[in-house]
């Protein structure tokens, strides 16, 4: 997204719900508190049910530009004849996504670089270009697992929004980050005041010092890739992926994990009715890369979770010279086992 | 029951789709009784002849549901009568299963049953059809468990 | 709608050949696109074919670039979309996608000697550098082709290697002793070190079994050839053939994108995960 | 109280004198709380072998990867593994060994009873200490754990905050046991039984499709709750495959034929019918270690689901999984007396 | 998959064709993935319907068809056929959609029969196509028998086996064979003389080329299946030769040691070395070790200085026989209901109190008292006689729940039998109700209360008590409605019959079923009477069922009949529609081995997986619904076909 000069306004907490009142060519999207005690991004129905200083979703907001299940086009085809395939590329009402960590952005840049280099992905690109992102930066680490300082970003990173917010008692502070962010925050017209130097300074404390808030650490960034690489062969990753159960959680929930699984989904079999489908896949899954044969390049747990963490801290560095990893935390904290990917980190990515 | 209130789902015009797993030996036999007999009863439940009740996999009783099946009806040899000797006795124990939990997660109590039908029993098949046919059409489409297509 | 990457074109089965019977049995199928708007492809890369109803599954192109009209793909049985390909028909139409992948620096190779050396299905990859070579003669030195199986019923293309003899040096293997089989009796690796082709000037070209390929690279070197004068192909499991769904992803490489054509010096580089 | 320094010992005697080629326990986790499960394979790695509230996996599982892995490496050590095991997970080796999935002699049992408490449940804990964190937690005599948070330590009652399923266990001291630590405490207070489950089949029929119509919308499928099951051992699963299982004379066909029962797309309609099929697999097997209600990220109340047929096991068919490693299973053997009147 | 599919609709003249539109059906069938041929025909079962199909099926090359017509257990052969000889095509490449029966002639709505039609035979196609072909398994059998028992059932059965030409191998666990019938003085209803009509069967038996007799023999292990079984007999050393014995009784003159004979139930002694009696087959005598003072080393071996034959041979030990045989006749008989059972009754307390048994040799010319009734307490002659039927029948709160059926029966001729040997004395009989279905049966129960004046007394008798030396019988007449008390001088109690002692081990060791009460379970009660649920092992006499002589002597004529025809030929035919195991996704659970009705699964392998007993299996699919896997499938109705026939019926 194209960057604009900065603005920055003043929100009072009260008039978020005017705000949100005034997006209705827009369908709103903000985290909620799901009945069985799970944070997840839902539609906005009463602006009074949104809540944005919570602990971070479980659901990363990848869900809005690359869906679980995406239908890539349908396929008719009687026997012997040519088949009839319609495409179905995304035409979704546009969105605005509320209360978006900068973790989560972050790894929204991370989908970007994979669904454009080489081949364009228009489904991915479809909804990316009809979704407004609007951050919400962290005052103090939403889990004890947060580690985004160590690995290139901050509690206020602005990576891959379209407008942060910060909360300075009983205001926001509101940040346009792209020209669509500007044109969001217009629509709010009078409802947002011009931020002051005060309250620019005030943001900055508050950045400052969330920044400063303890985290997990990461020590050299910068060697770990080149560390990874020495570790390949190391006995470690068995040793440390005998706990792992190899379910999906930690990849299914990153925010920038993007793998998937193509296949077709016959509705009716003569005629052959169907459609052909991607949904989320993950490198922790045994079948992910086997062959038809039997044979598996990644048949352990070991060389899966070494798979995880070496394509997060080596082989996207080495490519795109950042981690695909934004420090979010989910799959320390989810994962069933304590799989704990900064621990990894530390004792096979430490030169 | 909570159907009571929802009696707009008896539809006029709904046939209920209905797949009956038959036992070679004695269901199948008792419906070719039925036919021989000349009895009749509505064409909704189309067959499905397997060996013995006892072959009846949990699954083929969650897929037919998944795969749009208004009513399904396991019909079996009597206790004792199996011609796999034991046969419809591990069935009963697993269709009881399935019932429970197809009752539990909610799905309407009428649209799962289990039959005892010998081969001589042309009537009594005829009967367990028309019946079941009757209360799967009170209940109206199978919404719950089939997959949206 | 050309755009969209996973939308294949449509291809109509022109011909099918029964090149191996059996449990794994091969057929090569001659594929034509149905409204004339083909691609073009280079050797050594790969397409996706369509099946719809049971899935796609990648496979390389096995005619030479300068063959137009139609695309040949030589296709083992072995899973859901490839057993249904057998199914098919003269005149079904399949969904064809691509041409996906890198391609063999044939061009850089000119005037070398070609030592081609394949197993099984093996020898579709690496076929259209052989058309190629031999259809611009004078342009490469001498091609040789080790081709070999685990009987004389599993070796495909027999009749077009025959035909090839007076173009080229055609060593042929099985397995095991067979009646009425006069050539060598052994596995491939092993009729290569007992031919000895020479390393010098030569670019050696291999495709087949992961275990064969790996006696092969052996003895090559054995031989004097060097890293970066053997070439051959891997084969990850794909979906998207775009670099996207991650199941390819070797190291920093998709194969989809960056391979599936590596030099040994190049492949020695990746994590030994294919 | 469980004397933790005792297992130590055991573990470290077994490790020592090589009569085990592993020991599988727990460990300090850097992830969180909760204990990590490990495998020790040297004497001085047992330094590091915890035991206490926090250790609430089902170690079972561990043996079933464990067979997995050393088919993967054709590991030829034929001496047994050594295994930590709770009430629970005692319960899910019996069953593992009525499945014949292992042989007796295989498998070491460090049986360690719950006595009067059992395991933690986090949730429960992070309500209770309202924002505070938790960083340790341990047995404190009789009914109560010690929790440490930043502000020290305290003690609270485990009933409060203990896990569902300890509440209601009937086997808390392992009954299968080669060694066993702890006291098999009688007097414990306990839950009734299928307390949840009977409250829900109460409910409206359509009040409680929606409830569980809205779990299934939820479902991501990540397979987690399948994926920690020690009995969904299968080298390949009928609803969904993660995994083939594929020998070398497997023929094409055979692969080409694999029943797709669902998609997998996670819509309503196909995680139903995994989560049905798997209910009904667990049919008799299930011993109610939780563990697929734990480690569901989006918090489906699986145990919920996968109880309902336990109670008809034990109610209806007088059937307690995993209390006997040579009975017949549930639905492999049958009674005279089943119900009937079901039938029409 | 197969790609060739033929369809052929048969109209049955207007049966089919009224209420299905089957023009309608085989064009849209037509139109079917895979189906190349459809069409429809007026009578497909006619001749030129059946040259057709067998035409069309080769000029069209059809590697599978489906035939939409009446019910499969009408003309699934006959099509199978078609397609075979005319076809030239593996038969189980065929199918049958039965749209007659299960839709034309139970709808009468054309459009909706349509429908139904369609799905069916849409359904049977997809099944079709995945069909595999098979060829019936072949299995070579022996042409020998074994029949273990040798009661009248076992004699009679050997000798019919034998009489045909097979070889049989008769085990029986007793030093002779004979049974309890041999035990019996007459029989009803026409009181012949037992001995009279089962010892020159007997000696048959001994002089028969064909039968191997073993006596003192039991059953302990068997392999194998039908046609084709292995089984290992353990039998007793006698330490007499058989061919050497004179039967002089020196030996027994000798003997010190002294037993009572269990032929004479025990009324009369014996020696350790003895002949049960004088017409025992084989003749000669037998030692019974646990009698004897001491074979190892010998204490005593008196018997052996005396035997001028030289017959007695110390050093005898048991044997192990192994015996091939193709097919079993179990023939293990019945024993009576313990004695230690029926205290109420006196049974065991007082002497005079008998069994139906005891009072047989007491009638038996034979017997103890040389066919004299006789009190066995003082050897009087008892005036009054009590006989009490269903004395532990028929009552399932204490006792067997079942009729015995013979008991009313033997208990008049007890009865009769009585009032011949003491005309002056008094018979009672108390009966709940009298049972006498039978050929002469009814006549000889009212003959015994008509013409020999038993007094019958309907009610049970509660308790058999002593009364200043003499037994009084308490009971109620319930036809009066009063309380009788009745002096006895003996009583005769018509004991429940049960399956003798060994029945439940022979079980076990052959894997056949029994029933709730412990009788061999027939593989149908009314079809397969005399079947085990396991192939090639029958069943005959009273250890199936309690029954009497002439239908016992059926019944091991009809198992008989049965062997002789599975014999018949040198290969027995098997459905190869049988259980496959999937290695690859069996983990050896054994839930299948478990629930097999057949134990046609065991575990092998060296990972122990599951495999299936090609001749064994019958093809229920218990196993592949009880596997958790899907690793266990039917041939020809794997899960993968009925999956798509649900598909079919539902359109999907
Ligand atoms: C670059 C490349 C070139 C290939 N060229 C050929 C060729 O010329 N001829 C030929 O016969 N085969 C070739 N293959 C292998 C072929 O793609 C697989 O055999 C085929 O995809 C199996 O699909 P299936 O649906 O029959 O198997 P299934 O097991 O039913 O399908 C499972 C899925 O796994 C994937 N998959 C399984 N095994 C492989 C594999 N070895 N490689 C890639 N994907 C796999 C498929 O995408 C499929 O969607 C090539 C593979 C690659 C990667
Ligand atoms: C008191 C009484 C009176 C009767 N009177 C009449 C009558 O008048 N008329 C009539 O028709 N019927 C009569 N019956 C019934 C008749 O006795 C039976 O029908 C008949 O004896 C059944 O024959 P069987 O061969 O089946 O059994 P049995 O006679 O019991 O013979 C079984 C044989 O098998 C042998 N055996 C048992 N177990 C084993 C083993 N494990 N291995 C090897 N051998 C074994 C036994 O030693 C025995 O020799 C009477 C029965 C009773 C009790
Ligand atoms: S790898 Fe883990 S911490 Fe990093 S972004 Fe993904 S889920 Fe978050
Ligand atoms: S690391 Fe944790 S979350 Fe990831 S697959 Fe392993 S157990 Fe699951
Ligand atoms: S763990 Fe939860 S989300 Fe994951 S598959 Fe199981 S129920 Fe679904
Ligand atoms: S759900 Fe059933 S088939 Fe799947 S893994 Fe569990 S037990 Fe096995
Ligand atoms: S039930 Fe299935 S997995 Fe278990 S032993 Fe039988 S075939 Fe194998
Ligand atoms: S099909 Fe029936 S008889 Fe055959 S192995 Fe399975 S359960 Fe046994």
């Amino acid at each position: 997204m194209t960057k604009t000069m900065a603005m920055e306004k003043m929100l009072n907490k009260a008039d978020l719900a005017a705000w949100m009142g005034k997006l209705e060519t827009h369908q709103l999207f903000a985290p909620m508190l799901e009945d069985e005690g799970v944070w997840n991004y839902a539609p906005v129905v009463k602006a009074a049910d949104v809540a944005l200083d919570q602990p971070n979703t479980v659901r990363p907001p990848k869900d809005f530009v690359f869906p679980q299940r995406e239908t890539l086009y349908r396929f008719e085809q009687v026997r012997g004849e040519a088949p009839v395939l319609t495409e179905t590329l995304p035409d979704p009402q546009p969105s605005v996504v509320f209360g978006v960590r900068p973790c989560d952005s972050r790894g929204l840049v991370r989908q970007d670089i994979v669904f454009t280099k080489e081949f364009d992905d228009p489904y991915f690109q479809g909804r990316r270009a009809k979704t407004i992102f609007v951050g919400q930066a962290c005052k103090v680490p939403p889990s004890p697992n947060c580690f985004c300082n160590s690995v290139g970003g901050s509690p206020s990173s602005e990576d891959g929004l379209d407008l942060l917010m910060t909360e300075l008692d009983g205001k926001y502070h509101v940040k346009a980050v792209t020209q669509r962010g500007a044109d969001l925050l217009a629509k709010g017209g009078a409802l947002f005041k011009e931020a002051s130097a005060s309250d620019k300074a005030a943001v900055a404390k508050a950045h400052e010092s969330a920044k400063a808030h303890p985290q997990r650490p990461i020590k050299e960034l910068g060697k770990v890739a080149g560390a990874l690489k020495q570790n390949f062969d190391s006995k470690a990753w068995d040793e440390m992926a005998k706990a792992c159960i190899g379910c999906g959680i930690c990849t299914f929930l990153c925010p920038t994990c993007h793998c998937f699984d193509i296949n077709d989904e016959v509705t009716c079999s003569s005629p052959c009715k169907g459609e052909r489908v991607r949904t989320w896949d993950t490198c922790q899954f045994p079948d992910f890369t086997m062959h038809t044969s039997g044979h598996n390049p990644r048949e352990t747990l070991g060389s899966r979770l070494r798979q995880r963490v070496c394509h997060k801290f080596q082989y996207f560095t080495e490519n795109h010279d950042m981690p695909q990893c934004t420090g979010c935390g989910r799959c320390i904290s989810l994962c069933p086992v304590g799989i704990d990917i900064v621990s990894v980190v530390e004792r096979l990515g430490q030169p | 029951m909570a159907n009571v209130q929802e009696t707009a789902k008896d539809e006029p015009g709904f046939e209920p789709k209905i797949v009956a797993f038959l036992c070679k030996w004695c269901s199948s036999a008792g419906s070719d009784l039925a036919g021989v007999s000349r009895l009749q009863y509505p064409s909704n439940a189309v067959p499905i002849t397997i060996m013995c009740s006892g072959s009846m996999s949990p699954m083929f009783v969650l897929s037919a549901f998944n795969k749009g099946a208004d009513g399904v009806l396991v019909s079996g040899c009597h206790p004792g009568d199996c011609h796999y000797l034991k046969g419809n006795f591990y069935a009963r124990r697993k269709i009881y299963l399935v019932q429970k939990l197809l009752q539990f997660i909610g799905l309407e109590n009428d649209r799962f049953r289990m039959s005892w039908v010998s081969a001589a029993e042309g009537v009594k098949f005829a009967g367990v059809v028309d019946e079941f046919v009757k209360d799967v059409k009170k209940l109206g489409p199978q919404t719950r468990l089939k997959a949206k297509r | 709608m050309s755009h969209n990457a996973y939308l294949p074109k449509l291809g109509r089965i022109a011909a099918i050949k029964d090149e191996v019977p059996g449990n794994r049995a091969i057929k090569t199928y001659q594929i034509e696109f149905v409204s004339g708007d083909g691609f073009e492809h280079d050797c050594g890369q790969c397409a996706m074919i369509s099946v719809f109803g049971k899935g796609e599954s990648m496979i390389s192109i096995a005619s030479a670039p300068h063959v137009t009209g139609y695309k040949q793909f030589s296709i083992m049985k072995t899973g859901r979309v490839t057993t249904a390909l057998h199914d098919l028909n003269v005149g079904d139409i399949v969904g064809v996608r691509g041409p996906y992948g890198n391609k063999f620096p044939v061009k850089d190779w000119k005037g070398k000697n070609l030592v081609f050396i394949g197993g099984g299905v093996g020898l579709a990859p690496i076929w259209p550098v052989i058309q190629t070579a031999l259809h611009h003669k004078g342009s490469y030195g001498k091609v040789s082709v080790f081709y070999g199986g685990r009987t004389s019923r599993d070796l495909m293309y027999k009749a077009d290697l025959d035909k090839m003899r007076e173009q080229a040096d055609i060593h042929l293997s099985v397995d095991a002793k067979e009646d009425g089989w006069k050539e060598f009796v052994g596995f491939v690796p092993s009729n290569v070190k007992d031919k000895a082709p020479s390393p010098d000037n030569a670019i050696a070209i291999t495709c087949g079994p992961p275990i064969m390929i790996k006696f092969v690279i052996q003895n090559l070197k054995e031989l004097g050839f060097t890293d970066d004068n053997i070439y051959t192909t891997i084969e990850n499991k794909m979906k998207c053939g775009i670099g996207k769904c991650g199941r390819c992803n070797v190291g920093k490489d998709y194969v989809c994108v960056n391979g599936p054509v590596y030099s040994w010096a190049a492949l020695k580089e990746l994590p030994p995960e294919y | 109280m469980i004397d933790v320094a005792a297992i130590k010992a055991h573990a470290k005697a077994l490790l020592e004198k090589g009569t085990v080629r592993a020991v599988i326990g727990y460990r300090n986790s850097t992830a969180g709380l909760l204990a990590e499960p490990f495998v020790f394979t040297g004497p001085e790695s047992v330094d590091d072998l915890i035991y206490g509230p926090s250790c609430v996996q089902n170690l079972a599982l561990y043996l079933v990867n464990d067979k997995k892995e050393r088919a993967h490496h054709k590991s030829d050590d034929a001496r047994p593994v050594a295994v930590v095991a709770k009430g629970c997970d005692a319960r899910a080796i019996t069953v593992l060994l009525q499945e014949k999935h292992f042989l007796r002699e295989a498998i070491h049992v460090i049986g360690v009873s719950c006595e009067g408490t059992g395991v933690v449940d986090t949730k429960k804990l992070a309500r209770k200490l309202g924002g505070k964190h938790a960083v340790e937690i341990d047995f404190d005599g009789g009914e109560a754990f010690a929790v440490t948070t930043a502000d020290g330590v305290q003690s609270l009652p485990a009933a409060e905050i203990m896990a569902e399923r300890c509440l209601e266990c009937r086997g808390a001291h392992p009954q299968l046991a080669d060694i066993a630590f702890g006291e098999a405490k009688t007097d414990r207070a306990l839950h009734t039984p299928f307390q949840a489950v009977k409250h829900k089949m109460k409910e409206e029929q359509d009040n409680r499709w929606s409830f569980w119509a809205r779990q299934f919308d939820r479902c991501l499928r990540c397979y987690a709750c399948r994926s920690v099951c020690p009995m969904c051992y299968c080298e390949e699963c009928v609803v969904d495959s993660i995994q083939f299982a594929v020998l070398p004379d497997t023929t094409a066909e055979e692969k080409a034929n694999r029943i797709k029962w669902i998609e997998r797309s996670p819509n309503r309609s196909e995680s139903a019918m995994y989560h049905m099929v798997r209910a009904i697999h667990l049919a008799g097997r299930c011993i109610d270690c939780a563990e697929c209600e734990r480690v569901c990220p989006v918090n489906i109340p699986l145990r919920l689901l996968n109880t309902r047929l336990e109670m008809e096991a034990f109610e209806t068919f007088d059937y307690n999984p995993g209390s006997d490693m040579n009975a017949p299973t549930l639905t492999s053997s049958f009674k005279d007396t089943d119900p009937n009147s079901f039938i029409r | 998959m197969t790609k060739r599919t033929g369809v052929f609709v048969c109209h049955c003249g207007n049966n089919i064709a009224a209420t299905v539109d089957v023009a309608r059906v085989a064009k849209e069938m037509g139109e079917v993935e895979g189906v190349i041929f459809s069409k429809d025909y007026v009578y497909m079962c006619s001749d030129p319907g059946q040259s057709t199909m067998a035409n069309a099926i080769k000029d069209n090359k059809l590697d599978s068809v489906v035939v939409s017509c009446c019910s499969p257990t009408l003309h699934e052969k006959t099509f199978r056929d078609v397609t075979e000889e005319g076809g030239e095509l593996n038969p189980y490449r065929c199918e049958i959609a039965n749209i007659r029966e299960q839709c034309a002639w139970v709808h009468k709505e054309k459009p909706k029969a349509t429908e139904k039609a369609l799905k069916i035979t849409r359904a049977a196609i997809k099944r079709v196509q995945n069909n595999q072909s098979l060829t019936p398994i072949g299995v070579p059998v022996t042409r020998r028998v074994m029949v273990i028992g040798g009661g009248v059932a076992g004699i009679q059965a050997a000798l019919d086996l034998a009489n045909a030409g097979l070889q049989v191998v008769l085990v029986e666990k007793n030093p002779t064979v004979g049974g309890h019938m041999i035990q019996l003085s007459e029989t009803f209803p026409t009181l012949d003389c037992s001995q009279c009509i089962l010892s020159p069967k007997m000696v048959e038996v001994s002089k028969n080329k064909n039968i191997k007799l073993l006596t003192q023999a039991e059953v302990q292990e068997v392999s194998g299946f039908v046609g084709n079984f292995k089984v290992k007999v353990r039998q007793k050393a006698i330490y007499v030769d058989p061919e050497k014995c004179k039967i002089c009784d020196d030996c027994a003159k000798v003997c010190p040691t002294v037993v009572p004979n269990e032929y004479d139930l025990n009324l009369t002694p014996r020696r350790a070395i003895f002949i049960p009696y004088a017409q025992a087959i084989p003749a000669t005598y037998t030692l019974d070790e646990s009698a004897c003072l001491g074979l190892n080393p010998v204490v005593c071996g008196k018997c052996a200085d005396v035997c001028e034959a030289d017959a007695i041979n110390y050093d005898m030990r048991p044997k192990t026989i192994v015996e091939e045989v193709g097919a079993i006749v179990v023939a293990t008989g019945f024993d009576l209901y313990g004695k230690e059972n029926l205290g109420e009754y006196g049974m065991g307390k007082y002497a005079d109190v008998l069994d139906g048994l005891q009072f047989e040799r007491l009638c038996s010319a034979s017997g103890p008292t040389g066919g004299h009734v006789l009190r066995p307490s003082d050897h009087k002659e008892p005036k009054n006689v009590v006989f009490i039927q269903c004395a532990g029948s028929r009552d399932p709160e204490s006792h067997c729940a079942y009729c015995s059926k013979i008991c009313c029966m033997y208990t008049a001729k007890h009865a009769t039998l009585y009032k011949h040997h003491v005309p002056d004395g008094q018979a009672y009989v108390f009966y709940i109700d009298i049972r006498s279905g039978g050929k002469g049966y009814e006549e000889f129960v009212q003959r015994s209360m008509e013409r020999d004046e038993v007094m019958y007394l309907r009610g049970r008798v509660s308790k058999v008590y002593e009364n200043n030396g003499s037994m009084i019988v308490k009971g109620v007449d319930t036809i009066s409605g009063k309380n009788v008390e009745i002096e006895a001088d003996m009583v005769v109690l018509a004991l429940a019959m049960q399956p003798s002692k060994g029945t439940a081990d022979v079980a076990k060791t052959l894997k056949i079923g029994r029933d709730k009460d412990g009788f061999l379970a027939e593989a149908h009660p009314k079809l397969r009477p005399v079947e085990s649920v396991t192939a090639g092992i029958f069943l005959a006499g009273a250890a199936q069922a309690p029954k009497d002589i002439p239908e016992t002597v059926c019944q091991a004529s009809a198992a008989a009949s049965k062997v002789i025809q599975l014999l018949s030929k040198d290969e027995l035919m098997h459905s190869p529609a049988i259980a496959k195991v999937r290695l690859s996704h069996c983990t050896g659970c054994e839930m299948c081995v478990q629930a097999c009705p057949y134990g046609a699964i065991s575990l092998s392998g060296p990972n122990a997986k599951a495999s299936v007993n090609d001749v064994l299996c019958e093809g229920c699919g218990t196993c592949q619904a009880v596997c958790l896997r899907a690793a266990i499938d039917v041939k020809n109705i794997t899960q993968m076909q009925v999956h798509d026939m649900i598909n079919a019926c539902l359109g999907v």
